[in-house]
C-alpha cells in the first residue's frame, strides 16, 4: 500500500486552505459579538410611535424640554406623561396614537418605553457631568432630530467611550451648543476643543472606578 | 498496489532510479563508498535509523535546521517582548503595584517562554520543510521490499539524475557492491 | 441593581412596591415554606435564576451561555423604562433626597438622617442637629433599613392565624368597645412599650380618659427600672441624669456600659471620645475606671478596670463610699458608711478610685449600670453630688416616664389570672417571648378572652393572641419622639406602608372610635402644642430633624436624701454568700431579640466574643476550669428551680463565679432569619432576678458549635495594635513608630512614568485611642455597600463578607485581659501586592490613589486575596444572594453594583461617594472641600475614630492626623505604603494604681 | 575486528567506549526483533489487563467531568476555600501535575545532551506522560477561577473594551510558561514519533491503520538526508527544552516566591521546585515503566538497569528536596523576621504539621533506601518507594499552600479542609491522565524503536559489534 502521487499536491492547498478559513471564522465570531452588529441600530417599535425627527427636528424643540434631568442627574429621563399633555391637551389632543399617553395621565399608570441606550448595569454613567463638561447629545446618540424612530446610532462600547476620555478635545463644544444637532465647530475643532478643556477644566478619567464601582 | 502494477508494465516514463537493499549498515556504508569510487554523485541511502558518517559518505552538506531555529528565537522574543510592552505601556497604561507601566523584570518570563516556543515550530516546520515533507508518495516506496527500510533493512538508490546514469550499470554496480533485489524504480 | 434603580427611579413608590410585593417571586417567598437560605448551599440549581437579581449575574450567565452553548448570549435583552406619570414635586430620577426623621429606640428618639432613591429609602445616617446622635448613629439605626423591607413581617390582621382585613377587624371590634366603654373601660388593659413620643402618649392618655377603668402597662425587657427607682431614693422623685462626659476627668463606671447599652450612648460616646483625642504629647485624657462582670466594650476603653461577680458591684459602690468620706473628707450627708469586707486588692482599687475622684470634685462623675440595683444608682447619685459633680458634669431633668416596669407586667399577669382582665391590647413588645419566665405570660394570656396583638411581625405573642395587627415600621408611618434631653424631633415617613400595617397611633385612634391618620393626628397634637399649628413651623421641624425652639426638658435641682438612700442600703439583700450568679444583659446584636429576624445584626459579629448567630454563657476560664467545660461546651444553668442548656463561651478578663447570659436569642417566630437562632435566656429570667441572680451550673451533655469570625485572639507580640501609656507617650511621642523597625525600601523598578502626587489623594486615619469596637461601622459599610450575608455555615468556614471588620486582640494575662479594637477597611496601599498578581487587571490603582476592585473584569482566581497581607479581600464563594427576597432588592444602594458569585470584592473607600461629590464640584465648577465626601464607616462613628480626606491638601484633617507622631501604618516593612494609617492607643492610668 | 567475536553479556556501566559499549538491550535481539517487540501491544488485541486499566481509568474520567460541571454550575463555594486560604487542593494540584509533567521533557532532552544513550528505552513514554500530566496540570487553573466563562480575559485578545491581561502577574506567565512547555513538549514528542510512525505505517494490514499512521508519518522514508535534518532539529529541540525545563517549573514556583506571604516569598524555590519536579517526574516514570515492562513484555528493553539508573537520579533530587527543606528553615532563622520564623515553626508544629511529617518521611526518608544496590535492583521496593515519592511530593506543594493559612494578622488566620468535592476532583485528574496513558499504550510505540535500534551492538556500522548477519538471517 503507497498513497498515490497526486497526494502529493495536497498538503500545500490544505495548510492554506486552513489558515483562510480559520481567519475567516474568527472575523466573523469577532464581528458577530461586537456592540456595531449587537448593538447599533438597535430600534424597537415605542408604544407611542413619538419622532425625534418632528419634535426635535422640524419643530425644533430643545432637548431639554423632555429630558429635564440632563443637566442635574444621572439619568437624563425620560419625560413623565404629563409633559407630553403640555402640548398635546390642546394639539392633537383626540390622536389615536396619544391614546396611551391619555390613559396614562388619567390612570396614574406609566407609559412603557422600550429602552434603546443601555449602558451595562456595572456601568455608572452620569448625563449630568458630561452634558457640563460640554459633550453634545448626538456625539453619543447621533442625529436624533433626523430619526422617525430613535435607534442606537453609536457602539456605546468601553473602547469608544474611551476613545473621548482620552482626548476630550476631539468632541467637547461650548456649552451653548450641547443640544444643537449637526453642531459644526466655528473653527478648527482641536483648538477650540484645547481651549474648553483648559477653560472648564475638563480632565475626564481613565482609571476604572471612574465608571465602575 | 494498484497504482503500482498499473505503472510496471507501461514503463514509458524514464526511471527515478535504481534501488538495491542491504542486510547491515555495515553492507550499506561499504556499498557506498564503492559507488562513490565509481564516480556517482547522485546516491541516496535509505534506514531505519540514523548511521554514523553516513551523510559524509553520500557527499551531503550540513543541515540548515540550525539557522531556522536562530530565526525563530529572535522572532519570538522580540514580539514577546512587544507585545507586552505595547499593551502595558501603550494601548491603555494602567497603574499596577506602583509598578511602571513597563516593567522589564516582569516582562522577562513571557519574553522567554515565546522565544523557546517559536523556536520550537522553527526546528519541526523547519525539519519538515528541508526534508520536502509531508510527501506521502515517493518513488522509492515503489521498491517491492521498501517497507522494511522502517525495520531492519537498508537500501541503496542511484538515482536518474545521476549525470553517469544508466539502468544496466547502475544495477551491475549495485549488485557488484553486494545489494540484494536490486529494482528499478519509476518515477 | 442598576435595572432596578432605572425601573424604581421613573414609578411612583407605592406602585412600585405594589408590584415587588404582588410579583410572583414575592408571593413565592410570602407563602410557600422558606428555603433556609442562610444554610448550607450545596445543592444549587444552575446560577441562572441570579439573573433576576442583577444584570451582572445575568451576564455571567450571559457568558456562561457564550461559554458552554456558544453565542446564544448575544442577543440584547429587552428593558423596559417606567417614566411617572406625573413628577412628584422636588423628585429628580437619579438624584437621591434626604429626610430627616427619628427613631424610637430604648425610650427615646434617635435623630437620624435617611436617605432616599426614587422613594425607596436605602441609608441611614445619623443628624448632625440632633442631640442624641450629632451625625452619627448605632448599628441598630443602620440595620433598620433591612428591618424596613423584611420580607417576614406581617402584612395583615390576623384572627388566630387567619388572614383578616381592618374592616373585618372594626366590625369585631366595635360592639366589644361599646360593651367596654359602657364599663368605663373595665378589665381593658393596654400593654405597651415606653414610647418617648409626646403625641403617643398625648393619646394614651386621651384613651385612659375614654376608658377610665383600663390600666396601661408598659414592658420592655431591657428597661431603666432601677435608675428611675434609684433616682425616687436618692431624690424624691423620678429623676434623669443627663451627663456630659466630655467634661469628666475622671469616671467612675459601676457596670455601666454608658457606651453601647445605656440609652443616649451615641452621645455618650461622642463626648467620652472628645477627651481621648489627643492631637500632641500635651494634651491631657480623662480616666476610667470600669467595675464590672461581663467584658464590655465600655470596659475595653477602661484605664482601670476591676471585674468582679455582679452582686459585689454595689459593695464595691459602697466600700468606695466608705473610702470618700473617710479618709477623703467628703460630706455624705452625715451618714456613716460602715467599712466593707471586700479582698485587698479590691480595697486598694476602691482606695485609688476614691482618692482620684476625690482630687477631681465637680470634674468627676460616678455611674451606675442599668442592671445594677436601685440603692447603687442612689448612692452614685449621692457621691456626684458630694463629689460637687452635679451642674458641672452631670444635669438633673424630670423622667418623663416614670417606669415601675417591673412591677407592672407582674400586676397586670396577676389580674389577667384572676380573670379582671378579659380584653388585653398588646402594642408593640412581645410579652409571650420576653416577659419574667416566673409569671407564665402565656398561661395568663390563655385566661383573657381577648387579646389583640399590635406587632411588626406576627410573633411569639401575636402567635397566642386572638388577633394580630400587623404595625408600620417607623419609616413608613408619622409620630415624634424626644431625644435624651427632651428635644423633640418629628418622625416622618420615608415610604407608604409596605403592607397593611397601621401604627400605634392610629391603632389607638381606632380605640377611640375615631380613625384617623397619623399624620393628621400628629399635626393636630402640635397645633395643640403650639396653640395655633404653623406650616412653616411644622417645615422647619421636618426640615433640620428637631422641633424648632427648646423642647429640651427643663433642668430640676434636687438635693439628695442620704438618709434615704442609707435606708435602702440597710433594706439591702444580703449578696449570696457562694455559688455563682448570672446576669442578664441585651446583646450586642440583637439588644433584646427584636432584631433577631435581621440578618445584618445576625452577622454581625458581638464586638467581644466575635460570635455570630449566636449568644452563650459566657464566663471566664477559671469558672469555666471549675466547671470541667470548654468553649463551646453545653452548659445546663439553673436558676431558682427553672433550667437551660446553653453553649459556654469562655471570655478572658470576665470576673469569676459569674456567669453572664445575653438576651434575645432563641426565638421561635422570629421569622425565617432568626427562628431557632441561639438560646433563649429569658426562660431563666425572673421578677426578682430580672437583672442578677443565684444559679447553679452544670456541666451538660455535648458540644455546641459557636462561630466566630476571629479564631485567634492573641497579637503574638506583633506590633499590629501599638499601645502605650500617656506617660510614654509624654516621654517618647514617637513610641508607636519606634514598635515596629522596617527595612529602607529599595526597588527593582527606577523608572516609574507615574507617582501619587497630584491631589487629590485619598487616604482614611483610623484612631485606635477613639474606637470603642461597636461595630457601627461595619453595619454602615454593610448598608452603603450591598455587602451580602452569608448564613452561619459559611461564616463557619470564614467566608464572611464585611468589608470592614474590627480585629479584637485580647493583651495581657488570660484571667484579667485587656482588649483593643483595630477597625480594618482596605489599606488601599500604594504599592498594593493584590494588583500585581491579577492576570486580568481587575484591580489595580486609580491616580487618586484607590486600590480599585472591577467586579465586571473580574475572573475570581482568588490570588489576590492570598496575596493581601491584611487579607480584608472578600470573595464570592457562592451566589449569596440567589434565594434572597425580591424586596431585599429595594434596600440596595444603587450606586454599588450587586456582586454576581465568583468575584472578589472589598472596601472601596466608597468610591461612590467620591465620584458623587467630584461630579458634583464638577458641575459646580468648584473645587472639592476638605469634610465634603464622608465615607459610610466615617458617618456612622460615634466617636469620630474614622477620618477620610486628601492627604495632599496639608490642611484637610486627615494630613493633619497622618502628620501625628502616633500614627503608624499596618506592617510598613512591607512596603505596601497603604492609604490607611492608625494613630496608636493610649492608656491613661493612675500611676500609683500601677504601683500598687 | 579483533573485538569483533567479542560476546554479548550485560556489564556495569562505563564511560561510553565504543568497544566495550554496555549492552542497553538484553538477549542479544535483532533489528526486526525491536520492531516486533515494540509493535505488538499496538497490533495485537489488547491483553484484559488494558481493558480493566482502561475501564477503571475511564471511569474516574467521567467523575472528573461530573465535579468539573458541579463546579461551574453552583461555584467555588463547593470546595473547602475560604479566607485567608483562596488556594487549596487546586493549586495543590496544579503543581503536582506540572511536577509529574517535567520527567519526559527531561529525560528526553537533558539525558540525550548528556549523550545518556540508556535514556532511550524510556524517553518515549517519559515523554508521553508529560504531555498528559500537563494536560491534568492545565485542568486545575482553568476550573479554579470563579467565572470560568470569563477566562478569555486572561489571554491577550484585542477586545471591544481595549483591556489587556495583566503582564506582571505570575498566573499569567503560567498561561505561557506552561502553555509553551506542552506544545514544545507536544513537538518534540511528535517529532520523534514519525520514523516509528512510519514503521506502523509500513507493517499496517488494515487500510485504516495504514491511511492514519500514513498521514501523521508525512511520507518518511528515512533517507540519510531526512536523518540528518531530523537529528539536528532532535539536537536543536532538546537544547531548548533544557532551559525550558527549567524555566517552567521556576516560573510555577514565582506564583508562591513573587508574593509576600511567609513561606510563600522565597528565593530558593525556583531551583528547589525544579528539583521537586525532577524527583517526583521520575518517581512517576519509575510507576508506570515497572508496570508497563512487565505487562507488555519489554524487560529485555526497559532493563534492570535502566531503572537502577533512574533510582540513583531519584535518590539525588531527593536529597535536593530535603536540603531545601533544612534551608527554609535555616533562612527564616537567619532572616530575623518574625512572620517567617512563626511560619516555619508553625509548619512542622501547627495545625498542619501532620502533612509536613508527611511529606518528610516520604521525600527525605524513603528515597535513602536506594544507597543499597539490593533496593535499587528489587523491584517490588522500587516500586513501593515511587509512589509513596508521588504522594511526598503532593503533600509538599500543600504544605507550601498551606502557608495561607497562618499569615500576617492573627485575626485572619484559619483552618481549610478540603470538601469531598476536592478530593474526588484530584481522583478525578488521575482519571484524567490514565485514560490518555492507556490510549497511547495501545496505538504508539510505547519505545522509540530508531533509537533503541541505534544503540543495538550491530547498528554500528565502523565494523565494531556483532556486526555480520543477524541472528535468524539468510544470508
Amino acid at each position: 500500500m503507497i498513497f498515490p502521487k497526486w497526494t502529493n499536491r495536497t498538503p500545500i492547498p490544505v495548510a492554506i486552505g486552513g489558515g483562510v478559513l480559520l481567519v475567516l471564522v474568527v472575523t466573523a465570531f469577532a464581528y458577530y459579538i461586537s456592540p456595531y452588529s449587537t448593538q447599533v441600530g438597535y430600534a424597537p417599535t415605542q408604544p407611542v410611535p413619538y419622532s425625534h425627527k418632528l419634535h426635535a427636528g422640524a419643530l425644533g424643540m430643545d432637548c431639554r424640554y423632555c429630558h429635564v434631568a440632563v443637566e442635574r442627574s444621572p439619568v437624563a429621563m425620560v419625560p413623565v406623561s404629563q409633559t407630553c399633555m403640555n402640548c398635546h391637551s390642546v394639539i392633537k389632543k383626540d390622536s389615536d396614537k396619544l391614546a396611551p399617553i391619555r390613559q396614562s395621565v388619567e390612570t396614574g399608570m406609566p407609559v412603557a418605553w422600550v429602552r434603546v441606550h443601555h449602558a451595562p448595569d456595572f456601568v455608572y454613567f452620569n448625563h449630568s457631568v458630561h452634558v457640563n463638561a460640554g459633550v453634545g447629545c448626538e456625539s453619543c446618540h447621533g442625529r436624533i432630530d433626523q430619526m422617525e424612530v430613535v435607534r442606537q446610532a453609536k457602539p456605546l462600547n468601553m473602547a469608544w467611550c474611551l476613545d473621548c476620555h482620552r482626548a476630550p478635545e476631539k468632541y467637547v463644544r461650548p456649552p451653548e451648543f450641547v443640544t444643537a444637532m449637526g453642531y459644526v465647530p466655528a473653527g478648527n475643532q482641536l483648538d477650540l476643543g484645547r481651549q474648553l478643556v483648559k477653560a472648564r477644566n475638563i480632565h475626564p478619567p481613565t482609571d476604572c472606578g471612574g465608571c465602575h464601582r | 498496489m494498484s497504482e503500482k502494477s498499473a505503472a510496471r508494465p507501461s514503463a514509458p516514463s524514464p526511471p527515478y532510479g535504481v534501488m538495491a537493499e542491504f542486510v547491515t549498515p555495515a553492507d550499506l556504508m561499504r556499498a557506498t563508498g564503492r559507488l562513490r569510487a565509481r564516480g556517482y554523485t547522485k546516491i541516496e541511502a535509505y534506514s531505519p535509523f540514523p548511521i554514523h558518517g553516513l551523510d559524509r559518505a553520500l557527499g551531503h552538506g550540513g543541515s540548515k535546521v540550525p539557522w531556522i531555529v536562530l530565526g525563530g528565537a529572535v522572532l519570538g522574543a522580540s514580539s514577546g517582548l512587544a507585545l507586552q510592552w505595547w499593551t502595558s505601556a501603550v494601548s491603555y497604561p494602567i497603574r499596577v503595584g506602583g509598578k511602571p507601566f513597563f516593567s522589564v523584570p516582569a516582562f522577562v518570563p513571557i519574553t522567554f517562554e515565546l522565544g523557546v516556543l517559536f523556536s520550537a515550530f522553527a526546528a519541526l516546520l523547519g525539519m519538515l520543510a528541508l526534508n520536502r515533507l509531508p510527501q506521502p508518495y515517493h518513488p522509492v516506496f515503489n521498491h517491492s521490499r521498501f517497507h522494511r527500510v522502517t525495520d531492519d533493512r537498508f537500501f541503496l538508490a542511484v538515482e536518474a539524475g545521476d549525470p553517469m546514469f544508466n539502468v544496466e550499470r547502475a544495477e551491475h554496480d549495485l549488485s557488484d557492491a553486494g545489494g540484494l533485489n536490486i529494482e528499478v524504480l519509476q518515477a | 441593581m442598576k435595572e432596578e434603580r432605572v425601573e424604581d427611579q421613573s414609578r411612583p413608590q407605592w406602585r412600585s412596591l405594589d408590584e415587588l410585593t404582588g410579583s410572583p417571586e414575592y408571593r413565592q417567598y410570602a407563602e410557600t415554606e422558606f428555603p433556609d437560605f442562610f444554610e448550607e448551599t450545596f445543592d444549587f440549581p444552575p446560577d441562572a435564576e441570579n439573573a433576576a437579581l442583577s444584570r451582572r449575574s445575568f451576564l455571567g450567565v450571559m457568558g456562561a451561555t457564550l461559554a458552554l452553548t456558544g453565542l446564544a448570549g448575544c442577543q440584547r435583552p429587552l428593558a423596559k423604562i417606567l417614566p411617572y406619570s406625573k413628577l412628584p414635586e422636588d423628585l429628580l430620577p437619579g438624584v437621591p433626597q434626604t429626610y430627616a426623621t427619628v427613631m424610637p429606640f430604648r425610650g427615646m428618639g434617635e435623630g437620624i438622617l435617611v436617605t432616599s432613591n426614587e422613594g425607596r429609602p436605602t441609608k441611614i445616617e445619623g443628624n448632625p442637629d440632633h442631640p442624641s446622635s450629632l451625625g452619627a448613629t448605632h448599628g441598630f439605626a443602620q440595620a433598620s433599613i433591612l428591618e424596613l423591607y423584611d420580607p417576614d413581617r406581617s402584612q395583615l390582621p390576623m384572627e388566630g392565624g387567619a388572614a383578616r382585613t381592618w374592616d373585618e377587624f372594626n366590625t369585631w371590634l366595635t360592639p366589644k368597645l361599646s360593651a367596654l366603654r359602657a364599663v368605663g373601660g373595665r378589665g381593658l388593659a393596654f400593654l405597651s412599650l415606653p414610647t418617648a413620643s409626646p403625641v403617643l402618649r398625648a393619646k394614651r392618655t386621651e384613651i385612659l380618659s375614654a376608658f377610665p377603668n383600663a390600666r396601661w402597662v408598659d414592658y420592655e425587657p431591657v428597661n431603666r427600672d432601677n435608675a428611675i427607682e434609684g433616682s425616687r431614693i436618692a431624690l424624691g422623685r423620678p429623676t434623669r441624669q443627663l451627663i456630659a462626659f466630655d467634661q469628666a476627668d475622671v469616671i467612675v463606671s459601676l457596670d455601666s456600659d454608658f457606651l453601647f447599652v445605656e440609652p443616649n450612648s451615641v452621645r455618650h460616646a461622642k463626648d467620652y471620645a472628645h477627651r481621648r483625642r489627643v492631637a500632641s504629647e500635651r494634651d491631657t485624657m480623662n480616666r476610667l475606671y470600669m467595675v464590672e462582670t461581663v467584658f464590655s466594650i465600655t470596659g475595653s476603653m477602661a484605664d482601670h478596670r476591676l471585674r468582679i461577680a455582679p452582686s459585689q458591684v454595689g459593695e464595691v459602690a459602697r466600700a468606695l463610699a466608705f473610702s470618700l468620706s473617710a479618709n477623703h473628707n467628703t460630706y455624705l450627708g452625715g451618714q456613716t458608711w460602715a467599712a466593707v469586707r471586700l479582698s485587698d486588692p479590691v480595697l486598694a482599687f476602691v482606695e485609688r478610685m476614691a482618692h482620684d475622684l476625690a482630687e477631681h470634685r465637680g470634674r468627676s462623675i460616678v455611674i451606675a449600670g442599668a442592671t445594677q440595683p436601685p440603692e447603687v444608682h442612689a448612692l452614685a447619685m449621692a457621691l456626684n453630688h458630694a463629689l460637687g459633680n452635679v451642674g458641672p458634669v452631670v444635669r438633673y431633668t424630670g423622667e418623663p416616664y416614670p417606669g415601675e416596669q417591673r412591677q407592672g407586667i407582674a400586676g397586670l399577669a396577676h389580674s389577667m389570672d384572676t380573670g379582671e382582665v378579659n380584653f388585653l391590647v398588646v402594642l408593640g413588645g412581645n410579652p409571650v417571648y420576653n416577659a419574667p419566665a416566673d409569671i407564665d405570660f402565656t398561661a395568663k394570656m390563655r385566661k383573657v378572652p381577648d387579646v389583640v396583638c399590635l406587632g411588626l411581625y406576627h410573633d411569639e405573642s401575636s402567635e397566642k393572641a386572638s388577633w394580630h395587627l400587623p404595625e408600620t415600621h417607623f419609616l413608613e408611618t408619622w409620630g415624634d419622639g424626644e431625644a435624651w434631653d427632651g428635644t423633640r424631633s418629628i418622625q416622618q415617613p420615608l415610604i407608604a406602608p409596605m403592607y397593611q400595617g397601621k401604627s400605634e397611633l392610629e391603632v389607638l385612634s381606632l380605640f377611640l372610635g375615631r380613625p384617623a391618620d397619623a399624620h393628621a393626628l400628629v399635626q393636630e397634637q402640635y397645633g395643640r402644642e403650639w396653640g395655633v399649628f404653623s406650616a412653616s413651623r411644622w417645615d422647619r421641624a421636618l426640615n433640620d430633624g428637631v422641633v424648632p425652639a427648646g423642647t429640651a426638658f427643663a433642668e430640676v435641682v434636687a438635693t439628695p436624701d442620704m438618709s434615704g438612700t442609707s435606708a435602702a442600703w440597710s433594706r439591702r439583700a444580703p449578696a449570696p454568700a457562694n455559688g455563682l450568679e448570672v446576669l442578664f444583659r441585651p446583646d450586642y446584636s440583637v439588644w433584646d431579640g427584636r432584631f433577631a429576624n435581621n440578618s445584618w445584626m445576625q452577622e454581625l459579629p458581638d464586638p467581644m466574643t466575635k460570635i455570630v448567630w449566636d449568644n452563650a454563657a459566657l464566663m471566664s476560664l477559671k469558672t469555666a476550669k471549675s466547671l470541667g467545660v470548654k468553649d463551646g461546651d453545653l452548659v445546663s444553668v439553673s436558676v431558682a428551680n427553672r433550667e437551660m442548656e446553653i453553649a459556654a463561651c469562655v471570655v478572658p478578663g470576665m470576673a469569676d463565679g459569674s456567669v453572664v447570659l445575653p438576651l434575645g436569642y432563641g426565638r421561635t417566630r422570629a421569622g425565617r432569619v432568626g427562628n431557632g437562632v441561639g438560646f433563649n435566656t429569658y426562660a431563666l429570667r425572673t421578677t426578682t432576678g430580672m437583672d442578677i441572680a443565684p444559679a447553679t451550673v452544670k456541666a451538660g451533655a455535648g458540644h455546641y458549635s459557636l462561630v466566630r469570625t476571629q479564631d485567634h485572639q492573641a497579637l503574638e507580640g506583633r506590633p499590629l495594635v501599638r499601645e502605650g501609656t500617656v506617660e510614654e507617650y509624654r516621654k517618647n511621642p514617637e513610641f508607636a513608630r519606634e514598635m515596629n523597625e522596617a527595612p529602607p525600601p529599595i526597588s527593582l523598578y527606577t523608572n516609574k512614568e507615574y507617582d501619587f502626587t497630584k491631589p487629590p489623594q485619598w487616604g482614611m486615619s483610623i484612631d485606635l485611642n477613639t474606637c470603642i469596637g461597636c461595630n457601627a461601622c461595619a453595619i454602615a459599610c454593610q448598608s452603603e455597600n450591598n455587602v451580602p450575608t452569608v448564613g452561619k455555615k459559611q461564616v463557619k468556614k470564614n467566608r464572611e463578607m464585611h468589608w470592614i471588620r474590627i480585629d479584637r486582640y485580647y493583651v495581657g494575662d488570660v484571667e484579667d485581659a485587656e482588649a483593643v479594637h483595630q477597625p480594618i477597611p482596605c489599606m488601599q496601599c500604594e504599592n498594593a501586592p493584590c494588583e500585581n498578581v491579577c492576570p486580568v487587571n481587575a484591580t489595580n490603582h486609580s491616580a487618586d490613589g484607590l486600590n480599585q476592585m472591577v467586579y465586571n473584569r473580574c475572573i475570581g482566581t482568588r490570588y489576590c486575596l492570598n496575596n493581601c497581607p491584611y487579607k480584608v479581600r472578600r470573595f464570592n464563594f457562592l451566589a449569596w444572594r440567589k434565594d434572597q427576597p425580591e424586596v431585599i432588592k429595594m434596600a440596595m444602594n444603587p450606586d454599588v453594583t450587586v456582586r454576581m458569585r465568583g468575584v472578589m470584592e472589598k472596601c472601596t473607600y466608597c468610591v461612590q461617594r467620591i465620584n458623587r461629590k467630584r461630579i458634583e464640584a464638577k458641575n459646580a465648577q468648584r473645587e472639592l472641600k476638605d469634610g465634603e465626601i464622608v465615607t459610610a464607616c466615617q458617618q456612622a462613628c460615634p466617636t469620630e475614630a474614622i477620618v477620610f480626606g486628601d492627604l495632599k491638601d496639608a490642611e484637610s484633617r486627615v494630613a493633619k492626623l497622618k502628620a501625628q507622631e502616633r500614627s503608624y501604618t499596618l506592617l510598613e516593612e512591607l512596603n505596601t505604603q497603604p492609604r490607611t494609617f492608625y494613630l496608636a492607643r493610649l492608656r491613661n492610668p493612675n500611676l500609683e494604681m500601677e504601683k500598687a | 575486528m579483533s573485538t569483533a567475536t567479542m560476546p554479548p553479556e550485560p556489564r556495569e556501566l562505563v564511560p561510553d567506549d565504543p568497544r566495550r559499549r554496555l549492552t542497553l538491550v538484553h538477549g542479544g535481539h535483532s533489528f526486526a526483533d525491536i520492531t516486533r517487540m515494540v509493535c505488538a501491544p499496538v497490533e495485537e488485541p489488547a491483553p484484559r489487563g488494558w481493558w480493566i486499566g482502561f475501564g477503571i481509568a475511564f471511569a474516574c474520567l467521567g467523575l472528573f467531568v461530573a465535579m468539573v460541571v458541579y463546579l461551574v454550575l453552583v461555584g467555588i463555594g463547593i470546595w473547602g476555600l475560604n479566607n485567608p486560604q483562596a488556594w487549596g487542593f487546586d493549586t495543590t494540584n496544579f503543581v503536582w501535575w506540572v511536577g509529574i509533567g517535567h520527567a519526559g521533557t527531561l529525560i528526553s532532552a537533558i539525558l540525550y545532551l548528556f549523550r545518556q544513550k540508556w535514556r532511550t528505552a524510556i524517553n518515549r513514554f517519559a515523554e508521553a506522560m508529560t504531555i498528559f500530566a500537563v494536560i491534568c496540570a492545565l485542568m486545575f487553573p482553568t476550573i479554579h477561577v470563579g467565572r470560568i466563562w470569563m477566562l478569555w480575559m486572561a489571554l491577550p485578545i484585542p477586545n471591544w473594551e481595549s483591556v489587556w491581561p495583566q503582564f506582571r502577574s505570575p498566573l499569567l506567565w503560567d498561561v505561557f510558561a506552561v502553555g509553551t512547555y506542552f506544545t514544545v513538549s507536544l513537538i518534540f514528542w511528535y517529532m520523534g514519533l514519525i520514523p516509528d510512525l512510519a514503521t506502523l505505517r509500513d507493517r499496517a494490514k488494515s487500510k485504516i491503520r495504514w491511511l492514519v499512521y500514513g498521514i501523521l508519518a508525512m511520507g518518511w522514508r528515512g533517507s540519510a538526508r531526512h536523518w540528518s535534518n531530523y537529528e539536528k532539529a532532535y539536537l536543536i529541540l532538546a537544547g531548548i527544552s533544557t532551559p525550558l525545563v527549567l524555566s517552567v517549573h521556576s516560573i510555577v514556583s514565582f506564583d508562591f516566591a513573587v508574593s509576600i506571604i511567609p513561606g510563600w516569598h522565597t528565593t530558593i524555590f525556583p531551583p528547589y521546585f525544579v528539583a521537586g519536579a525532577i524527583f517526583s517526574g521520575f518517581a512517576m516514570v519509575m510507576t508506570l515503566a515497572i508496570v508497563a515492562r512487565r505487562a507488555f513484555r519489554l524487560t529485555d528493553i526497559i532493563t534492570i538497569d535502566h531503572l537502577d539508573n533512574m533510582n540513583k537520579i531519584m535518590l539525588v533530587t531527593g536529597m535536593m528536596v530535603g536540603y531545601a527543606y533544612l534551608m527554609e528553615f535555616f533562612i527564616s532563622w537567619y532572616s530575623g523576621n518574625r512572620y517567617e520564623m512563626f511560619t516555619f515553626v508553625n509548619r512542622a508544629f501547627g495545625p498542619y504539621a501532620w502533612a509536613y511529617w508527611i511529606m518528610i518521611t516520604c521525600n527525605v526518608l524513603v528515597p535513602q533506601i536506594f544507597w543499597f544496590r539490593r533496593n535499587r535492583r528489587s523491584i517490588p521496593v522500587m516500586f513501593v518507594a515511587s509512589i509513596l515519592i508521588n504522594v511526598g511530593m503532593w503533600f509538599e506543594r500543600f504544605v507550601i499552600i498551606m502557608s495561607l493559612s497562618r499569615d500576617f494578622l492573627p485575626s485572619s488566620w484559619g483552618y481549610y479542609k478540603p470538601t469531598w468535592v476536592e478530593i474526588c476532583t484530584l481522583i478525578g485528574s488521575l482519571g484524567l491522565f490514565f485514560t490518555f496513558f492507556f490510549l497511547f499504550l495501545r496505538f504508539l510505540p510505547m519505545v522509540a524503536m530508531a533509537e533503541i535500534k541505534n544503540v543495538l551492538p550491530q547498528a554500528d556500522a565502523h565494523g565494531h559489534g556483532q556486526g555480520g548477519v543477524p541472528a535468524g538471517e539468510p544470508a
